[in-house]
This record gives C-alpha cells, sequence and structure tokens, in this order.
C-alpha cells in the first residue's frame, strides 16, 4: 500500500514537475523535502506514540553545519551535505537518551525544550550563523552525473531521487522487525521488555532514525535555497511538520508524506492569495484535530485494517505497564 | 553437571513499599524441569514476588539467580535474554496487532531475527514457522491474522502463555493463568500446561487448588509477604499453619 | 456526527465574530497611520500576483518587482516604503519614457526564508524586470545573492547591511538607502568633535546589524576623541531595559548612544527617563532612534535628544515640500516617516534610471549603467551613487524640539552634505 | 549591591507577570493534564484588548477589566467549544491549543498590525521612586506588590475555601473527587477561565514593561511552560516558586552574560524533566 501510494505519487509530481515553470519546479522540490520530513517524524509519533515539537532542531542543525562548512571554509558541498546529516545524526544520540526518558506531555515539552536550546544558539552565535541574517551564498553541488545541479528541473531530479531512495528504505525498515518492535514499545512497553526487548534502546533508535532522514531533508532544504535561516529552527517549523504527521494520520508513513507535500503548497497558495498563512495552518491542526482523529487516512483506508494507522487518542498514552516501567527509571 | 544447577533461586528478596513490606525475605529455590508453585491469600505478595524477580521492580535486599548468575540488578529484557519467560495476571498483549504478530515478536526473539532490520516481517521465515506451530498447538491457527483485541478472553490467556512460551525460556512464570476462565477454559488452560515440554522448569502463581495441585509437585505459601511453608504438596496438604490461613480460610 | 457538524457551524461563527471584535479593538487606535495602513494593505493585496496598474501609455510594460514585509514586526515600516513609491509612481501617472510601470508587490515578512521565495516567484513566475525593496537586512543578503546569480537587477531601499555594497558587491546590486555604518559616520563625530562628550554608553540589538551600527559608531566617536565606556546588546526585541539600565554607573559616562527601532525604540527613550537618565547625559541617535514615525509617541522623553539623519520633514527644499504635500493628501495629513521618504526616492531612482536607458530595460548591461550614472535632487537634497552602488546622501543634525502646537519634530542645526559609506571628518 | 538590588526587583517584575501566567497553566494541568499552549495567546489578546482601550481614551483600570475579561471570554470559548468534545483525549488537546495559538496570534496580527506597542501606566504610578543611591520605577514596585497581594488571595482561595478544597481533590484524584459527587467537569470548566483571565491580567499589567507585540506569547508561554516544569505541574506553590526563579535567573542572566540568556533558562528545565520530571513541588506520575 504505502510503497504503491508513495511511488505513483512520486512519479506523477516527477512528470508534473517538468511541464511546470521554474518556481513551481522549486516549490514541488521543496514539498518533496517537507514530506520526508513528515514521514520521519511519523516514526516517532505514529510508532512509539512519541509527539515531538523540536524536529526543527534537526532539520535547521543539518542546514547550518552544511551551510557554515561551506561558505566559512569552503568545504566540498558533497562533504558537508553528509557532516550536516551526521551532525544531525549525532545531536539525536545527545537528546535522544535524555528525551527518552520522559514519556507523553513530559516528551512534548522536553523535545520542544531542545529544539528552542538549538534556536537560541543559532539566534545568538552570530559570528557562525549570521544570527537572523542566515547564511546566504550556500553553493550546490556543481553537478551529479552530467545532471548540472544548479539548474532548477535537474535540482528537482536529483531531490526525487534522492527522497525516493530515503522513502523505501524506511517503507522497508517499518515494515520489518524493528517497525513491529516500535508498535510494540507504543502499545505494551513492559510486555515488549519482558520478551526480552530493550525498549528505551529502540526508542533511541527510533528517535535517532527519525532525526537523520529530517537531517536530510534539512540538508536538501539548504541546498535548494543556497540560504539557511532561523526559520529552519524555528518551533513554527516543528508544529507544522507535526500537523503533516496528525492531518496525513500518525503510523502510515505515506499519510503524512502526503500532508507534508500537500501542506507546503497549501503553505505557498495561501502567502500567495492572502497574509494569513499562519491563521489557515491554525485552522486546519483544529479541524484536523476535531474531525480526522486518524488523519486524511481515515478517508481511504478502513479503521482496524492493517496499515490504518494509529488513533490520536493512543498517541502519547503507554500502553499497559509503561507506567511500571517508568517507575524503575528504565 | 549443569543440571544440578537450579534455573532459578530467590534468596531472602525483601521489598517495602514506603514503610509496607510487601515481600519479607522470600526464598524460594526451582530445579530444572520443576514445576513449582506459589500459593497465598489475596495481597500476601505473589505477584510483587514476580515483578522483583522479572525486574520491574527494584530489589529493596536479597538476591534473585538465574541460571546460577546473579541478575538482582540487571534490566527487564537481560533476564528475559537470560531464560525468564513472564505472564501477567492482567492480559498483557499488544491489542492492535494480529494474534500472528504478537507471537512473532516473541518467535523472532528466540529465533534472532529480531536483529534482521532489512526483511520484511512476512519474510522471517523461521520466526513464521515457529509462530505458526504455536498457534497450532493452541488452536488459534485460524485466527491468526485477526487483532488481539477481537480473541476471546480465554483465547487471550492462552496467548499469554503462548508469548511466553515461545521465546523458550529457562523457565516460565504463569501468574494465574486461569483467572477468570470458565470451566471449559480452564480445564483448556490445564491441559496447555500439561503438555508443556517436561525439562522446562515452570513457575505458577494460582488460586484455584484443583488447578494447581494438579500441576504442581513442589509448592511454596506466601503470608503477609512471608513463606509461611515450602516443601511437596503432600506436605503442605499437612501443614497446620497453611490450612489456617489459606486452605481454612478457602474451605469457608 | 451532526453535534460535530455543529460544533464545526459554530467554529467558523466564532472565528468570524472573533477577528470582528478585533478589528473593532484596533479601530481605537492612536496613529492615524492605521487608516493609511489599512488602505495601502488593500492595495497591496489587489495588486499581489501582478495585476497591471492601468495607463494610456503606449510601450512595453516594464515590471517591477517590491519586495517589503506587509506582516510581521515589520508590517509598518514595509507598508511605508510601499506606500512611498506607490506614491511617487502615482505622481508621475505610472509611466516613463512612454512604458507602463507595473509595481508587483510581494510580502517577505521580513523571513529571509519567505523573502527568498517571494524573490524567485518575483522573477522566475512574475516575469519583473527588476527587484527592489527590503527592509530586513537578513532578507536583503539572502534576495541580493539571489539576484546576482540571476543576473537580475536589484535596487535596496531600505535594508542596511553593509557588505552589500561593499568591495565584495555585485554589479546587479544598488541601494538608496544608507548603509549601517553610513548613518553612524557623521553623529559619532559629531558628538565628540562638536558637542564634547567623551564617555558614552552605547545600546543596541543584539543582531548582524545592532553589531554593524554599534561598531560604526564607536570607530567614529573614539577616532575623534571619545571613548565608549559601557557596550550593550539587548535581546531583539527588547521587552524590558531595566536590567540593562540598571548596569551602567552615571558617574561614568556624559552620553548614551542607542540604536533601537520601533516599539523597542519608544520603551527605551521612556525607559531611560524612569531609570533617572534623562534629562542628564545626553542621548544620542542615529537616525532611526527619533524616526518621525515614531517621534510623536515617545512624548517630553524625547526632547533634547540629538541626532543625524539623512531625511525628516522639516526640510526646507521644493522637491520635499512637494513630496511632503503628495504624501498629506494621500494619508490624510500625516507628515511623511524615513521609510515612506526610503519608498519614495527609490521610485524616483528607478524612474531616473529607466529615463536613461530610455526604456529599454531588456538590455541589462545599458541598464546598469543608467542605474548607476543616476543623479538627481530628492526630498533629501541631492542623490548620486559611488562606484560600489551605495548612495551619497546629505546627513543633517537635528535635534528633538516640540513647535508652537506642541507636536515633537526634528530641528534641523547643521548640515554635512554629500556623506558617502567612507566618509571622512 | 545596588545592582544586586535593581536586579533582584527586576526579576521579581517578571516573576510576577510568570506567576500570573503559570498559575493557571499549572492548575489546569494538574487537573485535567492539559497542556494548554494557547496560554500565552489568551495573555496577549488581553494585553492587546486593554491597550486599546486604554487609546481609545478609557481609564488604566478600565483597560485591566476590559482586558481580564476578554481573556476571560476567550478561555471560556476555547474550553467550552473544544476542549469539552475532546475530554480523555491528552494529545488531540494539546494539538488543538497548539491551533488555537497560532489562530489567535495571527489574528491579533491581522487586527493591530505587527508594529509592537505599549501600555501607559496609571498616572499616579508613573515616575520613579530613589531607593538610597538608585532610582526605580514606581509602577514595578506596585506590580511586584500587586503579585505578592494576587499570589496571597490564590493561596487563601486554594488552601482555605470550601471550593479549593474541591479543587485540590480533583487534582489529587479525579475519580475519586467524581465518586464524591464533586462536578469535575464543572471545576475544571472555572479553572481554565480564571487561569485565562489571570493570563489577560498579566497581559495587561505587563503590557506597561514588557510592551505588546506578536512574538511576547510565545515567549511568556515558554517561560511559563518552565516554570510550571520546575515549580511542579498542578502545584500553586510550586508555580510561585518556579516563577521568582525564573524572574531572578532570567534578569540576572540578561544583565551578566545577556548571549547565553537563553541557556541559563533552559538549562535547569532540561535536568529537572530528566532527574525529577514531576518538578520541584509536584508528585510523582503526574507526568
Amino acid at each position: 500500500m504505502t510503497l504503491v501510494v508513495v511511488v505513483a505519487g512520486l512519479l506523477a509530481v516527477t512528470l508534473a514537475g517538468l511541464f511546470m515553470d521554474s518556481y513551481w519546479v522549486g516549490v514541488c522540490s521543496q514539498a518533496l523535502m517537507m514530506g520526508l520530513a513528515a514521514m520521519a517524524l511519523d516514526v516517532l509519533v505514529g510508532w512509539c506514540g512519541m509527539a515531538s515539537l523540536g524536529h526543527a532542531a534537526y532539520f535547521g542543525t543539518a542546514g547550518y553545519v552544511l551551510a557554515v562548512l561551506t561558505t566559512r571554509w569552503g568545504v566540498n558541498p558533497w562533504f558537508a551535505a553528509l557532516a550536516g546529516v551526521a551532525a544531525a545524526t549525532f545531536l539525536a544520540f545527545l537528546f535522544g537518551p535524555l528525551a527518552v526518558r520522559t514519556r507523553g506531555l513530559a516528551f512534548l515539552t522536553v523535545t520542544l525544550a531542545f529544539g528552542q536550546v538549538i534556536w537560541g544558539l543559532t539566534t545568538k552565535w552570530r559570528d557562525v550563523t549570521g544570527g537572523s541574517d542566515g547564511i546566504a551564498g550556500v553553493p550546490r553541488p556543481t553537478s551529479i552525473l552530467g545532471l548540472p545541479l544548479t539548474d532548477q528541473r535537474a535540482f528537482f531530479l536529483f531531490t526525487v531521487v534522492i527522497v525516493a531512495i530515503m522513502v523505501l528504505v524506511l517503507v522497508r525498515v517499518m515494515r520489518g522487525p524493528f517497525g513491529l518492535q516500535l508498535r510494540g514499545v507504543r502499545l505494551s512497553e513492559l510486555r515488549l521488555r519482558s520478551l526480552g526487548y530493550n525498549a528505551n534502546g529502540l526508542r533511541v533508535a527510533a528517535f535517532v532514525i527519525s532525526a537523520s532522514l529530517v537531517g536530510v531533508a534539512g540538508v536538501m532544504f539548504t541546498f535548494f535555497n543556497q540560504f539557511v535561516g532561523t526559520n529552519t529552527v524555528d518551533w513554527r517549523l516543528s508544529a507544522q511538520i507535526l500537523l503533516a504527521v496528525v492531518v496525513g494520520g500518525p503510523g502510515t508513513l505515506w499519510g503524512p508524506f502526503v500532508a507534508g507535500f500537500g501542506l507546503f503548497f497549501v503553505q505557498i497558495f495561501a502567502t500567495d492569495l492572502t497574509e494569513r498563512w499562519t491563521l489557515i495552518l491554525g485552522l486546519l491542526y483544529i479541524l484536523a484535530v476535531l474531525f480526522l482523529p486518524r488523519g486524511i487516512v481515515s478517508l481511504v483506508v478502513r479503521r482496524k485494517k492493517t496499515g490504518s494507522g494509529v488513533d490520536m487518542d493512543h498517541v502519547l498514552e503507554a500502553g499497559d505497564g509503561a507506567s511500571a516501567a517508568v517507575e524503575r527509571g528504565a | 553437571m549443569a543440571e544440578r544447577v537450579p534455573v532459578l533461586e530467590i534468596e531472602g528478596l525483601t521489598k517495602t513499599f514506603g514503610g509496607l513490606k510487601a515481600v519479607d525475605g522470600f526464598t524460594m529455590s526451582v530445579a530444572p524441569g520443576e514445576r513449582h508453585g506459589i500459593l497465598g491469600p489475596n495481597g500476601a505478595g505473589k505477584t510483587t514476588v514476580y515483578n522483583l524477580v522479572c525486574g520491574v521492580y527494584d530489589v529493596t535486599t536479597g538476591v534473585v539467580k538465574v541460571k546460577g548468575c546473579d541478575v538482582t540488578r540487571t534490566s527487564i529484557h537481560k533476564r528475559s535474554q537470560l531464560g525468564l519467560g513472564r505472564t501477567f495476571q492482567i492480559t498483557n498483549l499488544f491489542q492492535e496487532m494480529t494474534v500472528l504478530e504478537n507471537v512473532l515478536l516473541a518467535t523472532t526473539m528466540a529465533t534472532g531475527e529480531s536483529r534482521s532490520y532489512f526483511r520484511l516481517v512476512r519474510s522471517l521465515s523461521k520466526a513464521t514457522e515457529k509462530a505458526e506451530q504455536e498457534l497450532v498447538d493452541l488452536g488459534l491457527a485460524d485466527l491468526a491474522s485477526i487483532p488481539v483485541s477481537e480473541l476471546s478472553y480465554g483465547q487471550q490467556r492462552q496467548l499469554e502463555v503462548a508469548l511466553a512460551l515461545a521465546l523458550e525460556p529457562a523457565v516460565l512464570m504463569l501468574d494465574e493463568p486461569t483467572a477468570g476462565l470458565s470451566q471449559a477454559e480452564t480445564n483448556a488452560m490445564v491441559q496447555l500446561i500439561h503438555r508443556l515440554p517436561s525439562n522446562l522448569a515452570m513457575v505458577m502463581i494460582e488460586h484455584d487448588l484443583d488447578v494447581i495441585f494438579g500441576v504442581v509437585e513442589q509448592m511454596t505459601v506466601m503470608h503477609r509477604g512471608k513463606v509461611i511453608c515450602s516443601g511437596s504438596c503432600d506436605l503442605v496438604r499437612q501443614d497446620p499453619t497453611v490450612s489456617e490461613v489459606y486452605l481454612g480460610q478457602s474451605s469457608s | 456526527m451532526r453535534q460535530k457538524c455543529a460544533t464545526l457551524l459554530v467554529l467558523v461563527g466564532v472565528l468570524l465574530v472573533f477577528s470582528a471584535l478585533l478589528t473593532a479593538c484596533s479601530s481605537g487606535d492612536e496613529t492615524t497611520t492605521s487608516a493609511a495602513v489599512a488602505t495601502t494593505a488593500g492595495e497591496v493585496t489587489a495588486t499581489t500576483g501582478g495585476d497591471t496598474t492601468t495607463t494610456a501609455a503606449s510601450g512595453t510594460p516594464i515590471k517591477i518587482g517590491v519586495l517589503n514585509p506587509t506582516t510581521g514586526a515589520q508590517t509598518q515600516n514595509g507598508t511605508d516604503v510601499n506606500n512611498g513609491l506607490k506614491l511617487y509612481f502615482d505622481s508621475i501617472g505610472n509611466q516613463v519614457a512612454g512604458h507602463p510601470i507595473e509595481l508587483v508587490f510581494e510580502d517577505d515578512a521580513s523571513n529571509p526564508q519567505q523573502g527568498l521565495d517571494r524573490a524567485r516567484k518575483l522573477v522566475e513566475q512574475d516575469k519583473v524586470d527588476f527587484l527592489m525593496g527590503v527592509v530586513h537586512s537578513g532578507v536583503a543578503v539572502g534576495v541580493a545573492q539571489y539576484a546576482a546569480q540571476n543576473k537580475v537587477p536589484y535596487i535596496i531601499t531600505c535594508a542596511g547591511a553593509n557588505a552589500l555594497t561593499g568591495v565584495k558587491r555585485s554589479p546587479y546590486i544598488f541601494r538608496t538607502s544608507e548603509t549601517n555604518a553610513q548613518r553612524n559616520l557623521v553623529i559619532g563625530w559629531y558628538a565628540a568633535s562638536k558637542l564634547g562628550l567623551k564617555n558614552a554608553a552605547l545600546f543596541s540589538w543584539d543582531f548582524v546589524a545592532g553589531a554593524e551600527h554599534m561598531a560604526a559608531f564607536k570607530a567614529s566617536f573614539e577616532a575623534a576623541g571619545g571613548k565608549a565606556v559601557y557596550e550593550t546588546a539587548t535581546p531583539l526585541p527588547t521587552s524590558d531595559f531595566g536590567p540593562f539600565l540598571s548596569t551602567i554607573d552615571k558617574t561614568k559616562i556624559d552620553s548614551i548612544y542607542a540604536f533601537y527601532a520601533s516599539a523597542d525604540a519608544i520603551r527605551f527613550v521612556q525607559q531611560l527617563q524612569e531609570f533617572g537618565f534623562t534629562p542628564g547625559e545626553q542621548v544620542l541617535d542615529q537616525g532611526s532612534l527619533t524616526e518621525d514615525e515614531i517621534l510623536p509617541q515617545m512624548g517630553d522623553a524625547a526632547l533634547g535628544i540629538i541626532g543625524t539623519t539623512c531625511y525628516t520633514w522639516s526640510l526646507d527644499n521644493p522637491v520635499n515640500s512637494t513630496f511632503v504635500d503628495q504624501y498629506a493628501a494621500v494619508a490624510d495629513g500625516k507628515k511623511p516617516g524615513w521609510y515612506v521618504y526610503q519608498g519614495y526616492l527609490g521610485g524616483m531612482v528607478a524612474a531616473a534610471a529607466i529615463e536613461g536607458a530610455r526604456g529599454d530595460v531588456s538590455d541589462r548591461e545599458a541598464f546598469l549603467t543608467a542605474i548607476a550614472t543616476v543623479k538627481l535632487e530628492g526630498p533629501g537634497g541631492p542623490f548620486a551613487f559611488d562606484d560600489q552602488g551605495q548612495a551619497i546622501v546629505n546627513q543633517y543634525v537635528a535635534v528633538v524640539e516640540k513647535d508652537s502646537s506642541g507636536t515633537l519634530y526634528h530641528k534641523v542645526t547643521d548640515t554635512i552634505p554629500s556623506v558617502s559609506q567612507n566618509w571622512k571628518p | 549591591m545596588n545592582f544586586a538590588l535593581v536586579q533582584t526587583l527586576n526579576g521579581l517584575t517578571i516573576g510576577t507577570l510568570l506567576f500570573l501566567t503559570a498559575s493557571g497553566l499549572s492548575v489546569v494541568f494538574g487537573l485535567m493534564r492539559i497542556l494548554n499552549l494557547s496560554h500565552g495567546a489568551m495573555l496577549l489578546f488581553g494585553g492587546y484588548v486593554g491597550m486599546s482601550v486604554q487609546v481609545a481614551g478609557g481609564s488604566f483600570l478600565l483597560a485591566t477589566l476590559s482586558g481580564v475579561a476578554a481573556a476571560a471570554i476567550l478561555g471560556w470559548i476555547v474550553q467550552r467549544l473544544f476542549l469539552k468534545t475532546l475530554m480523555g483525549s491528552t494529545f488531540r488537546q494539546v494539538l488543538l491549543t497548539l491551533g488555537v495559538a497560532f489562530v489567535v496570534s495571527d489574528s491579533i496580527l491581522w487586527a493591530w498590525g505587527g508594529t509592537p506597542r505599549a501600555l501607559e501606566p496609571p498616572a499616579s504610578l508613573q515616575g520613579s521612586v530613589s531607593l538610597g543611591s538608585t532610582v526605580y520605577p514606581t509602577y514595578r514596585l506596585a506590580l511586584i506588590g500587586l503579585g505578592l497581594v494576587s499570589a496571597l488571595v490564590l493561596w487563601q482561595v486554594w488552601e482555605r475555601s470550601l471550593w479549593g478544597a474541591k479543587l485540590r481533590a480533583c487534582v489529587d484524584d479525579r475519580p475519586i473527587a467524581a465518586a464524591q459527587g464533586i462536578n469535575v467537569g464543572a471545576v475544571f470548566a472555572v479553572v481554565f477561565v480564571i487561569g485565562a483571565a489571570l493570563a489577560g491580567l498579566a497581559g495587561v499589567l505587563g503590557g506597561v514593561v514588557l510592551g505588546v507585540s506578536v512574538g511576547l506569547d510565545f515567549e511568556m508561554q515558554l517561560l511559563a511552560l518552565v516554570v510550571v516544569i520546575i515549580g511542579g505541574l498542578g502545584s500553586l506553590s510550586g508555580a510561585f516558586v518556579g516563577s521568582m526563579l525564573v524572574g531572578l535567573l532570567d534578569s540576572f542572566s540578561k544583565a551578566s552574560f545577556p548571549s547565553l540568556a537563553y541557556f541559563t533558562i533552559f538549562a535547569p528545565v532540561v535536568i529537572i524533566l530528566i532527574l525529577r520530571p514531576q518538578g520541584l513541588f509536584g508528585r510523582k506520575g503526574v507526568m
């Protein structure tokens, strides 16, 4: 299911992309990245029931590392990109183990707090990050396999390929034992641990995977804009990614991807027609929460059917016995 | 030689919640293949003992050994990997998953396929085979693909045991497996327990005296967190204190 | 479900009522600008997306992409610039050298990311001939880099970041406003040598532009024999100056320099008084602290502040009087501030450049030279570009005073002609 | 010495505003396990309404009252319309308040424009008082006083009144309280509205010191969150101590090393969340 939808979607977008003017091609590229980011966050929200409100931190960190390395030290864009993703991953290794000690709302809050620390760092540490001015002039890799990446369309195809790879890998992994185990973490942590699984280890793994994929999105986003600014570490971005997951339907991967992709278009149209994007964002939030407890997925897939995703009511609410596990401090 | 090492040793196990001593100097030893029952009135601390042995609670004082090695401070999953398999008094299954997925989580652990991350669940051949076998034994084979939440209570209790069994533990710890079951279901459960491989040690908390006397040969009786009597079934039957605090109660 | 639909209806209803209520509340607004804002905001959205301003001219239309914040913290400033720009082009019938002028407005929300996206839209979708505007330095840096890469001429009208017209400046970038440093060259020197001030406490926002302002003032002030005793960078925005002001030892200073704008400027000047600094310490301003737009809201706390600026409405020259009258006509009697002026000036320069290129903006090289060679008399006096595409303008030394009707204004006491970005006393 | 005195007063000023904001947030959480992310928006809304009333010629008192009322009404709408229908689904309620926060703050931007504003202190409290060698704004001193008074009043209600007793019962154990015939829903509604009203009060009173501008809502929301985490969820005394701590921390760190301001606030949060998730005064298992 997931595969079919995603692949079909990507193909459609690719074709469409080739016939649009360069501005909309660009919008498509960015939308794909947002889709990827949302999909990555779903690993936490939909599988582990951990709602992070701080994922912008990893998106931005990756972007900033890329930008700083290339503009300040003239590092080769490819290496810088890898370094960016590595940095996001490393940060997740730092925060993850601490964050997963908390549950539910505490997790939401602590991730938000971590996110704000990164935000504070990027806005204050001006000499390196350029503060509120951000860093302009980030070079793209000149070409890959003869594709001149400076050209919008070529870059778009490049984006499609990268995102496709990421999506396929992620889907594959989540359809395997790892995905099953993560669902176990959410449904009944104590039972899972009694079966010999290190629940917190799984949590951290999910956290890191999610963060590094978001990092990939961040790197691509920075490459596309050839600029990185504090908006990439802003809590509103975190909220937007989370919204994409919620609207898309937690626990389905493809739902969040589609939602993340679509929401970016909504944002562009919104800023185009009116100046009230934030208001629209808020309304979408409210409507989704009130009327689509399982996101747009519920319009397509019947409840209970496998792959029908997770009801919002069950996110944040750890399964039986989890509280006992918390007592022990895991 | 190794055969002689008890699979589970508990010495002077004590747990205090605030002021209250829930478990007080509990001591017990289970030999390989032994069937051991833990008996005691409600609130005697039986389930607390389980949670201490499996690592859900921190032990206040005392020692827990599995196959001779001290696990008093090791985490829940490590103990499980060492061979502790348990079921829960209140059914604790992955409700939203299918029956097969539930068992698979156990069998992949047993077959080591839990770490082959780049294979799809359905292509985990060994584990799947094993899981399907389990389900056949339980007579749940045709329910494999429905969510656990749609099973009957009796079937869920059986699945509880199946999950623990699928781990191929050294010692299986059942917590009131027949609680709340109908007579027919109880019998089915007893059959299941009787079919357990003879080399598998089994500890069982149970209220239903007919059931427990029917399956175990060794027994430990608890009262207010303390062991008041321990030994063979006959010995326990004749023990005056036991009949006073427990059998007496239950008969009255 | 029916109950849910009901909730939905109620929800929408409430939102409508809510926004209505809000607008009602805001109607009791002190500054008359809010009216101007409202109308222009309307016009801006009307023209967004590139609807043509109908004109009689025959030639092929020339599209100008205008990027300014009409949402976010700099809404007021961005709207003012747009107003100034429109005001000028309206005054010349929206046509230059026989070509109708189309202004395509976009909102950068003072957010570099959005600014970049909007610039991309203007160039790649609306196919504008060149770009103008931007208040926020960060946005300008991003847009300038994009413009240079895609060989689109870009005339900056407010953003001050020094580098934009520094040595590494691209030939496609011009700036009609001053650089951050340029705005501080005169005041620093003047304070030390003419006012005989020796020890100053420096305040500014903790962000790039703030640092540039403070550094430039410090340089010129100390070059003329002054000394910066304190250098305090406060968060952007600073809601409460209390913690920072209370670290200053009055006995050590005779003057206070501050770079702040809009609400923070008002709050700073008022809190200076509350914490007992004014009168006593001389407050120095590089133009934005007591900018004409916010001066009326400061009250007597602002009296006596001495500063330099490239424009204030009280300037006495024919071009300015026409400008002031034109603006008063559209903004119900209001006086133009620094931002309106920058918009207007930008319009004049752009028009002059198009004239210079005889209306042919398609030949980029020729058009670039046409811009570079613009020379004109603006409301702020003579205007020209240096070889970096950076404006050379007059600086006026002015003190805040009260006129007979009790309104605060800048009384020009001294004029430093044609100050370039590397002006020396 | 002088420095310390003034910084302390500054800290207490912010602390007071934080307490007014955080107390509602904390009690609501303790009561319903709802993290109200629209609390800051309510504060800002109250502030703007107050500002407009004052600009329109209303007295400071009138401005204050109308600001409080506006926030309370907004709170009532949110509680009545949304949270009520989502009882027992924490995640959806949190997301919902987040949505409300976006809608409200953007509507404010829409209605009042982005130019930051400020309220005028009442004539009687303008100017400043001299404290030995230094001077300090009168209004801030008054604000601190008012903070202490309000804290005292709230504490009285919380500890002494019958209604407070009911409230504490609900916070301690909802099911049991309900079983004893306390209408938890009603208590929740009242608390939520009062919380919003207090936020509105903070918005107006703070509007003099901090001004009112979009962005302040999230800033205060975040600080209040910090306070609640440090102080412990659902604990009034915790909210008070937390507010003052954060206030002082904020003012001293800003004055001493401005560029680190953010870390000095968040470091304790992270540490506390990890070492003592229930906060200094909170009980285990709340979060």
